[in-house]
C-alpha cells in the first residue's frame, strides 16, 4: 500500500505525459496539438519536482535559525532525522530540480508561443489548421508543379 | 487540525468547480468556473502556507489574483469583441475596426 | 490569549470553507449562468473574507497579515468585477436568465440548454 | 601572412576564456544584430560574429592537440555544483565544423536573404540565426547534461521560426516547420525525461560524474529507461531512420541561409550528443548499450541507408533528394559509428565532416540558382550549367563528392568506411556501404544529367549566374571537396582526435 | 536506524487528490472537440499544478506556473484561436493504432522505471542525496541569498539561466517574425466611442494596472530573499501592459509602449546578461563569476553602510551579480512577452480587416 502512495506520482507523471503525447500524435488540430505538447512538456517538470521532494522538507528558502517559523518547522519531527538530512536545523527539499524546471518551463512557454505563430500563419496560407486538410493541399500542390512540365 | 479541514474543504469545492468547468454547457459556465476556481486556488495556497508552516509563499496568492482576472478579462473580450486589442466599452465591436 | 485567536481563526477558515464549498454546491446545480454567477461569486467573496479573517487572526500582526490584506484587497477587486463582466457579456451574446423577470427565452431553446448541448 | 600560430599568440587572455566566448561571441552578436538599424550592419555583425567564434574554435582546436583536452568553469564553480565546457578532441572537431559553417553561411547570406525574405526582417532573421549558431556551439562543447538541453532548445527555437520564413517562397514551408517544431519539441521533452532519470540514479547532471557514477551503478530499470529516452529523443534530433519525418520538409522550404546551415551543423550535433552519451557516459560494458547498437541502431542505419536513398532516387524536387539523401548518409555515419571502434569512430566523424561540407556545397550552389530561377523541380534546373556555369560546377563537385568520385573528399570517406568496416569483420556493414553509394551514384547521375546535359525547353525562364558575394563562399567550399580529396590530412587529424577522444579504451 | 516521517501525511495526501485533479483535467482536455473549452481547462490545469508545485515545496516553480500556464499561455492561446477562427476541432481522430501503440511504448517504458525509482520523499535517495545536497550546504556560505533556487539559478547554474533567457529571445524573434512585422502592425484603426457600458472595469483596472507593476518591482527584487525573480518579474510586469491593452486598447497601448521599443528591450536584457558575465571576464575571474564582477580596486573603496551585514559582506559581488542579471532576465522576458501579445492580439485586428477588404 505504501508502496504505492509512495510511487502514485510516478504513474500520474507517466499518464499524464501518455495523454500529452497522445493529443499530440492523434489530433489532427494544429492548436489542439499544441495544447497537448504543452501538457507533455509540464508534465516532465512534474517528474522532475517529484524526484527531488524531501518528507517533511520545506521550501530551498533558508529560514533564520532565531525565527520562530523554525521552531515550528522543526518540532514536530525526530530530532535524529532532521540532525542527518538538515541542514542547520531544518529539513530543506531538494533545490536543483526547481532550478531546471524553471528553464523548463521557459522553454515550453518558447516553444508555445513560436509554434502557435506558425500555426497561425499556416491558417493565414492555407485556409485551416486542420493537419489532414493541409496536408492534402500540399501534396496537390506538388503534384501541379510536377504536371505543368 | 481545524486549518487541514479547511484545505480539504477547498479541495473539495475545487473537485465541483471542475465539473462544472468540463460541464459546461456554454463557454459562459466555463468561464465562471475557471474563476471561481482561481479565488479557491488563492485560498487554498494561503491555507497550505500555515498548514506547512511557510506563510512566505503567500507571494503566489497575492499574484494570482490580478492574473487569474487578467485571464478573465481577456476570455470575455474573447467572446463580446473577437478581438483582444480592441479598448472595452465599445458595443458589438463590429463597426469599430473601420477608420 | 493567541491559542485562542488560533482557535478563532480556525473556525473562521472553516466557515469560510463551508461558505466555498456551499457555493461551488450552488455552482454545479444552478439552472443558467446567471444563477450560477450568483452562487459563485457572492461565495467566493464571502468565503475569501472569512477565510483570510481567519488566517490573520492565526498570523497576528505581521507582514503576514498585511500580505493577508493584500490578497483579501485584490479578490475583492477582481472577483465582483470580473462577475459583473461576465454577466455583461453573456447577457449581451443573447443567453437570457432562465428565471426571473428577463425570462423572455423560447420553449425549444431552453430544451436546448437543458440537454446540455453546447452553446454557439 | 596571417597564419594560425600569430593568431594564437595574439590574445593569450581571450583565449583562455575561448570556450565559452566561442558561445557568447554570437550570443551577443544576436542581440546586437537584431538592435542594428539596418539590413546591411545586421549582416556585417552576423559574418563578424561568425568569425569570432571560428577564431575562438580554432584557438580551442590548437589548445586541445598541444594539451589535451580544455576544462572550463563557468561562474568559477567545479563540477557538479557548476556547470563545466569539457572540449575534448571531438568537441573541438564538432566546434570547428559548426563555427566554419556559420561563417560560411553568414558570408553567403548577404545576397541570398535578399531574395528571400522581406529587407526589414533581416536583422532579426541575423538575430536568430546567430542564435541557432550559439545554442549549437554551446551544445557541442557543454560537459553538462541539462546544460545541453537549453542549447539545444536555442539552436531549435531559432530554427523553427527560420524555416518558416520560407513561406514567402513557398507556404508548404509553414506546415513543414510546424511539423520541425513537433518533432523537434517531443526529440527534446523525451531527452530531458531520460535526463530525469540518469538524475534519478545517480543525483548529478556532470556528463564525467554521471559517467564515473553510472560505472559504479550497474544496470537498472531507471538507467535503462534513461538511456531508452535519450536515444530516442536525440534520434528524432539527429533524423535518425524511421525518426527522420521534419527533415525533408524543413529542408526543401525553409530560406537557404538556414538550409545550409542545418544541413551542414543540425542533424550532426545530435549525432555527436548522442555518441557521447552511448561510448562516454553509459558504461562501456553496459549490457543494454553493447544490444542496442548491434541490434538496433547498426540495422536502423543500414535500412536508412538503403531506403532513404531509392527515395532520393525516385523524388522530383531538388532540394528533397538532398534532404533524403542526408538521411541516408546520417544513416553512413551511424554505421561508422556503430562499429565500436577506434577506426570504425574515426572513419564515421571523418564522413560526418565529408558530408557536412559536400552537403554544404549542394545546397549553397542549389540556392544560388534558385536566386534567379525561383524552381524547385530538377526539370526546371535543365541545362542550367550553360546559364551558370560556376554555380554547375560547384555544384557538379559537391555531387561528384556526395557519390563518392575518386579524387573526392566523398570517395575518401566511402573508402575509410569500407575499410573501417571490413577490419572490424562486419561484412554486411561493408556491403551495405557499397550498395548504398551505388544508389547514390544514381540520384547524382540524374541530378547531373539534367544540369549539364540536357537543354532547357523553349521560353522557360532561365538561371543567371549567382553574384560573387553567393558564389565566392560556394567555389571556396567546392575546392575543398577536391582538396582534401587529394590531402585529407586535416580532417583525418581532427576525426583521428575525436575518435579516441570518444572510446578511450576501446580497441 | 533512524524513523522517516509518517509516509501518510497532509501533505502525501493534497498532493495525491491534487494529482487525481490533474488527471481529470487532462483526460478531459483529450476528449474535447471544443479547443475553447481545451483552452480553459489548460489554464485549470495550470493552476492546480502550480498549487502542487507549492506542496511539494517547489515555490519558485509555482509562482512561474501560475503567471505562465494561466496567465499568459491561455492569453497566447486565445489569440491564436481568434486568429485561426476554429473553436470546434474537426470530428474524428486521424489514426487511432499507431498513436496509440507511440504512446503505449512511452507508458509502459516510464511505468518500467517509475517501479525502479526511489520513493517520494527519500532523502537519502541519489538525486536528493548528491549534488542537490551540496548546494543547500554550500549556497548560503559562497553566495549568500538566502533563497537557494535564486543562488542556484543565478550563480551556479547561471549559464543555463543566459541559455533560457536567450531561448524567450529566441522565440520573441520567431513571433515577431511570423506575425509582427506586417504592413498594419502597428498603427491601429482609431477607436470610435460608443455605449460605455465597462465603467466599472475601466475604473478598476486603474487601479489593478500600477498595484501589479509594483507587484512586479516587488518579486524582482525580492528574488534573493523570497520565492520569485526576474522571470516571474517580468511576466507579471508584462501582464500589467497586456492588462491596460484589454481594457484600453492595444492602440493606446502601443503608443504608449511602441512595439519596436519592446524589441529593442529584449535584445538589451540578454546583452545586460552577457555583458555582466564579460565584466567578471575583464576582472580576471571566470565567465559570470560575480565574485569578480568588480575590480578589487574599486571593491575596497566601497563604504561600510553599503555592505550592510558585516557577516555577508564578501559576497556582495555575488548580491549585485545576481540582481543585475536577474534585471537582465526581467527585460528580456517582460519585453518578449509583450512582443507575443502585440503579435497576437495586433494580427486580429489585420486579419479582421483583411476579411472585410476581401
Amino acid at each position: 500500500m505504501s508502496f504505492i502512495l509512495l510511487h502514485f506520482n510516478y504513474v500520474a507523471v507517466a499518464i499524464l505525459m501518455m495523454a500529452g503525447l497522445f493529443v499530440v500524435v492523434s489530433s489532427s488540430n494544429l492548436i489542439k496539438r499544441m495544447i497537448g505538447l504543452a501538457i507533455f512538456q509540464t508534465s516532465t517538470g512534474l517528474l522532475y519536482i517529484s524526484l527531488g521532494k524531501v518528507s517533511s522538507g520545506t521550501a530551498a528558502i533558508t529560514v533564520d535559525a532565531a525565527s520562530p517559523e523554525k521552531q515550528a518547522l522543526a518540532n514536530h519531527l525526530d530530532p535524529a532525522y532532521v540532525a542527518q538530512y538538515g541542514v542547520a536545523g531544518v529539513v530543506y527539499s531538494n533545490p536543483l530540480p526547481h532550478v531546471l524546471i524553471l528553464t523548463a518551463i521557459v522553454v515550453g512557454v518558447a516553444t508555445l508561443a513560436v509554434g502557435l505563430a506558425i500555426a497561425v500563419r499556416v491558417r493565414e496560407a492555407f485556409g485551416s489548421v486542420e493537419a489532414d486538410e493541409i496536408e492534402v493541399l500540399s501534396r496537390l500542390e506538388s503534384a501541379q508543379a510536377g504536371s505543368q512540365a | 487540525m481545524l486549518l487541514a479541514a479547511g484545505a480539504a474543504g477547498l479541495l473539495v469545492a475545487m473537485t465541483i468547480t471542475i465539473a462544472r468547468a468540463i460541464m459546461g454547457p456554454s463557454h459562459y459556465d466555463r468561464i465562471l468556473a475557471v474563476n471561481s476556481f482561481g479565488t479557491k486556488t488563492v485560498l487554498l495556497l494561503s491555507v497550505i502556507g500555515f498548514v506547512f508552516g511557510r506563510p512566505a509563499f503567500l507571494d503566489i496568492a497575492i499574484i494570482y489574483a490580478p492574473i487569474n482576472f487578467v485571464t478573465t478579462i481577456a476570455l470575455m473580450k474573447f467572446f463580446r469583441y473577437r478581438s483582444l486589442a480592441q479598448p472595452l466599452g465599445l458595443s458589438a465591436g463590429e463597426e469599430t475596426l473601420d477608420d | 490569549m493567541t491559542d485562542m485567536l488560533s482557535l478563532i481563526g480556525g473556525v473562521c477558515v472553516v466557515a469560510g470553507t463551508a461558505l466555498s464549498l456551499i457555493g461551488a454546491a450552488g455552482l454545479l446545480r444552478f439552472p443558467d449562468v446567471y444563477t450560477r454567477i450568483h452562487a459563485a461569486s457572492i461565495t467566493d467573496t464571502g468565503g475569501a473574507s472569512l477565510v483570510l479573517l481567519g488566517l490573520c487572526l492565526i498570523a497576528g500582526l505581521s507582514l503576514t497579515a498585511l500580505k493577508l490584506a493584500f490578497v483579501w484587497f485584490s479578490i475583492m477587486l477582481t472577483t465582483p468585477v470580473a462577475a459583473n463582466a461576465l454577466a455583461n457579456a453573456a447577457f449581451g451574446s443573447g443567453h437570457r436568465p432562465r428565471i426571473g423577470a428577463f425570462q423572455i427565452m423560447r420553449t425549444d431553446e431552453r430544451r436546448k440548454t437543458s440537454r446540455g448541448t453546447e452553446a454557439p | 601572412m596571417i597564419s594560425f600560430e600569430t593568431l594564437y599568440a595574439a590574445a593569450p587572455a581571450l583565449t583562455a576564456h575561448a570556450p565559452v566566448l566561442m558561445v557568447a561571441g554570437p550570443l551577443i552578436a544576436a542581440c546586437v544584430a537584431a538592435l542594428s538599424p539596418t539590413a546591411r550592419t545586421s549582416w556585417m555583425i552576423s559574418v563578424t560574429g561568425s568569425m569570432f567564434a571560428a577564431w575562438m574554435a580554432l584557438a580551442i582546436t590548437g589548445e586541445v592537440a598541444r594539451h589535451g583536452a580544455v576544462d572550463y568553469y563557468i561562474g568559477g564553480f567545479a563540477p557538479p555544483l557548476g556547470i563545466a565546457f569539457y572540449i575534448d578532441g571531438l568537441g573541438a572537431m564538432m566546434a570547428l565544423l559548426v563555427s566554419s559553417a556559420g561563417v560560411m553561411a553568414s558570408i553567403y547570406s548577404g545576397h541570398s536573404l535578399a531574395a528571400e525574405v522581406r529587407a526589414e526582417k533581416h536583422t532579426h532573421v541575423q538575430a536568430a540565426f546567430l542564435l541557432c549558431q550559439a545554442g549549437l556551439l554551446g551544445l557541442v562543447s557543454t560537459g553538462d547534461a541539462f546544460n545541453a538541453f537549453v542549447f539545444l532548445e536555442v539552436s531549435s527555437i531559432g530554427a523553427y521560426a527560420l524555416v518558416a520564413i520560407g513561406e514567402k517562397r513557398d507556404r508548404r514551408a509553414l506546415p513543414a516547420a510546424f511539423n520541425y517544431l513537433i518533432m523537434g519539441t517531443i526529440g527534446a521533452t523525451l531527452y530531458v525525461i531520460g535526463i530525469g532519470f540518469l538524475y534519478a540514479a545517480t543525483g548529478t547532471l556532470n556528463m564525467a560524474d554521471l559517467s564515473a557514477r553510472l560505472a559504479t551503478l550497474g544496470d537498472s530499470s531507471v538507467v535503462q529507461a534513461g538511456f531508452a529516452f535519450i536515444v530516442v529523443g536525440l534520434g528524432i534530433k539527429a533524423a535518425m531512420f524511421p525518426l527522420h519525418g521534419w527533415l525533408p520538409g524543413a529542408y526543401s522550404f525553409g530560406p537557404s541561409l538556414i538550409v545550409i546551415f542545418l544541413a551542414a551543423t543540425a542533424t550532426k550535433t545530435s549525432i555527436y550528443l548522442m555518441a557521447r552519451f552511448i561510448f562516454d557516459v553509459f558504461p562501456d560494458g553496459a549490457a543494454f548499450g553493447r544490444n542496442f547498437i548491434a541490434w538496433v541502431l547498426a540495422p536502423l542505419a543500414a535500412t536508412a541507408a538503403i531506403v532513404c536513398s531509392i527515395q532520393a532516387t525516385f523524388e522530383r524536387e531538388i532540394r528533397r533528394i538532398l534532404a533524403f539523401s542526408s538521411v541516408a548518409q546520417v544513416g553512413l555515419i551511424l554505421l561508422g559509428l556503430s562499429l565500436a571502434t577506434i577506426l570504425g569512430a574515426s572513419a564515421g566523424l571523418f564522413y560526418l565532416m565529408a558530408h557536412a561540407l559536400m552537403k554544404m556545397t549542394l545546397f549553397m550552389a542549389v540556392g544560388g540558382l534558385a536566386i534567379s530561377l525561383p524552381a524547385r523541380r530538377l526539370d526546371d534546373f535543365a541545362g542550367v550549367a550553360r546559364d551558370a556555369p560556376w554555380s554547375a560546377t560547384a555544384f557538379a563537385a559537391g555531387a561528384l563528392s556526395l557519390a563518392g568520385a575518386p579524387l573526392t573528399l566523398g570517395f575518401l570517406a566511402k573508402w575509410r568506411l569500407l575499410e573501417a568496416a571490413l577490419n572490424a569483420g562486419q561484412i554486411w556493414i561493408a556491403a551495405t556501404v557499397a550498395i548504398a553509394s551505388l544508389l547514390t551514384l544514381l540520384y547524382v547521375g540524374r541530378m547531373l544529367e539534367a544540369i549539364f546535359f540536357r537543354s532547357a525547353p523553349a521560353g522557360a525562364p532561365r538561371a543567371v549566374e549567382a553574384p560573387v558575394g553567393v558564389l565566392a563562399p560556394v567555389l571556396v567550399l567546392a575546392g575543398l571537396n577536391i582538396w582534401f580529396g587529394l590531402d585529407a590530412s586535416l580532417p583525418e587529424q581532427l576525426a583521428g582526435a575525436g575518435a579516441k577522444a570518444l572510446l578511450a579504451g576501446a580497441p | 536506524m533512524i524513523a522517516l516521517p509518517s509516509s501518510l501525511n497532509a501533505n502525501l495526501v493534497i498532493g495525491i487528490a491534487l494529482l487525481v485533479m490533474l488527471l481529470v483535467v487532462a483526460g478531459a482536455i483529450v476528449r474535447t472537440r471544443s479547443l475553447l473549452a481545451a483552452i480553459i481547462l489548460f489554464s485549470i490545469y495550470s493552476l492546480v499544478s502550480a498549487v502542487w508545485l507549492v506542496v511539494m515545496d517547489a515555490a519558485d516553480v509555482a509562482f512561474t506556473e501560475a503567471v505562465i500556464g494561466a496567465g499568459v499561455s491561455t492569453i497566447v492561446l486565445l489569440g491564436a484561436i481568434l486568429l485561426t477562427r476554429g473553436e470546434v476541432e474537426k470530428p474524428g481522430w486521424r489514426a487511432l493504432v499507431a498513436p496509440a501503440l507511440v504512446c503505449a511504448g512511452v507508458g509502459g517504458l516510464l511505468i518500467y522505471a517509475a517501479a525502479g525509482l526511489p520513493a517520494l520523499g527519500d532523502p537519502a535517495s541519489p538525486a536528493n542525496a548528491h549534488v542537490g545536497r551540496a548546494y543547500l550546504e554550500a549556497a548560503p556560505k559562497e553566495i549568500g541569498a538566502p533563497n537557494i533556487v535564486t543562488a542556484v539559478l543565478a550563480s551556479y547554474r547561471g549559464f543555463d539561466t543566459l541559455g533560457e533567457t536567450a531561448v524567450i529571445f529566441a522565440a520573441g524573434i520567431g513571433v515577431a517574425l511570423m506575425l509582427g512585422f506586417g504592413p498594419h502592425a502597428s498603427p491601429l484603426p482609431p477607436a470610435a466611442t460608443i455605449g460605455d457600458h465597462h465603467v466599472v472595469l475601466r475604473v478598476s483596472a486603474k487601479f489593478l494596472i500600477p498595484l501589479i507593476a509594483l507587484f512586479a518591482l516587488y518579486v524582482q527584487f525580492h528574488g534573493d530573499l523570497g520565492a520569485g525573480g526576474g522571470f516571474q518579474a517580468g511576466v507579471i510586469m508584462a501582464a500589467a501592459i497586456i492588462l491596460h491593452a484589454l481594457v484600453f486598447g492595444l492602440r493606446d497601448t502601443m503608443m504608449a509602449v511602441p512595439p519596436r521599443l519592446v524589441r529593442s528591450i529584449a535584445a538589451l536584457g540578454v546583452l545586460l546578461y552577457a555583458g555582466v558575465g564579460v565584466a567578471c571576464m575583464l576582472n580576471g575571474g571566470a565567465f559570470l563569476d560575480y565574485d569578480y564582477l568588480f575590480p578589487p580596486a574599486f571593491e575596497k573603496q566601497v563604504p561600510g553602510w553599503l555592505l550592510g551585514d558585516p557577516e555577508h559582506a564578501h559576497h556582495w559581488g555575488q548580491h549585485f551579480g545576481i540582481l543585475l542579471i536577474e534585471l537582465g532576465v526581467l527585460l528580456t522576458v517582460a519585453a518578449t512577452m509583450l512582443t507575443i501579445f502585440y503579435g497576437f492580439a495586433g494580427r486580429t485586428v489585420e486579419a479582421i480587416r483583411q476579411e472585410r477588404g476581401a
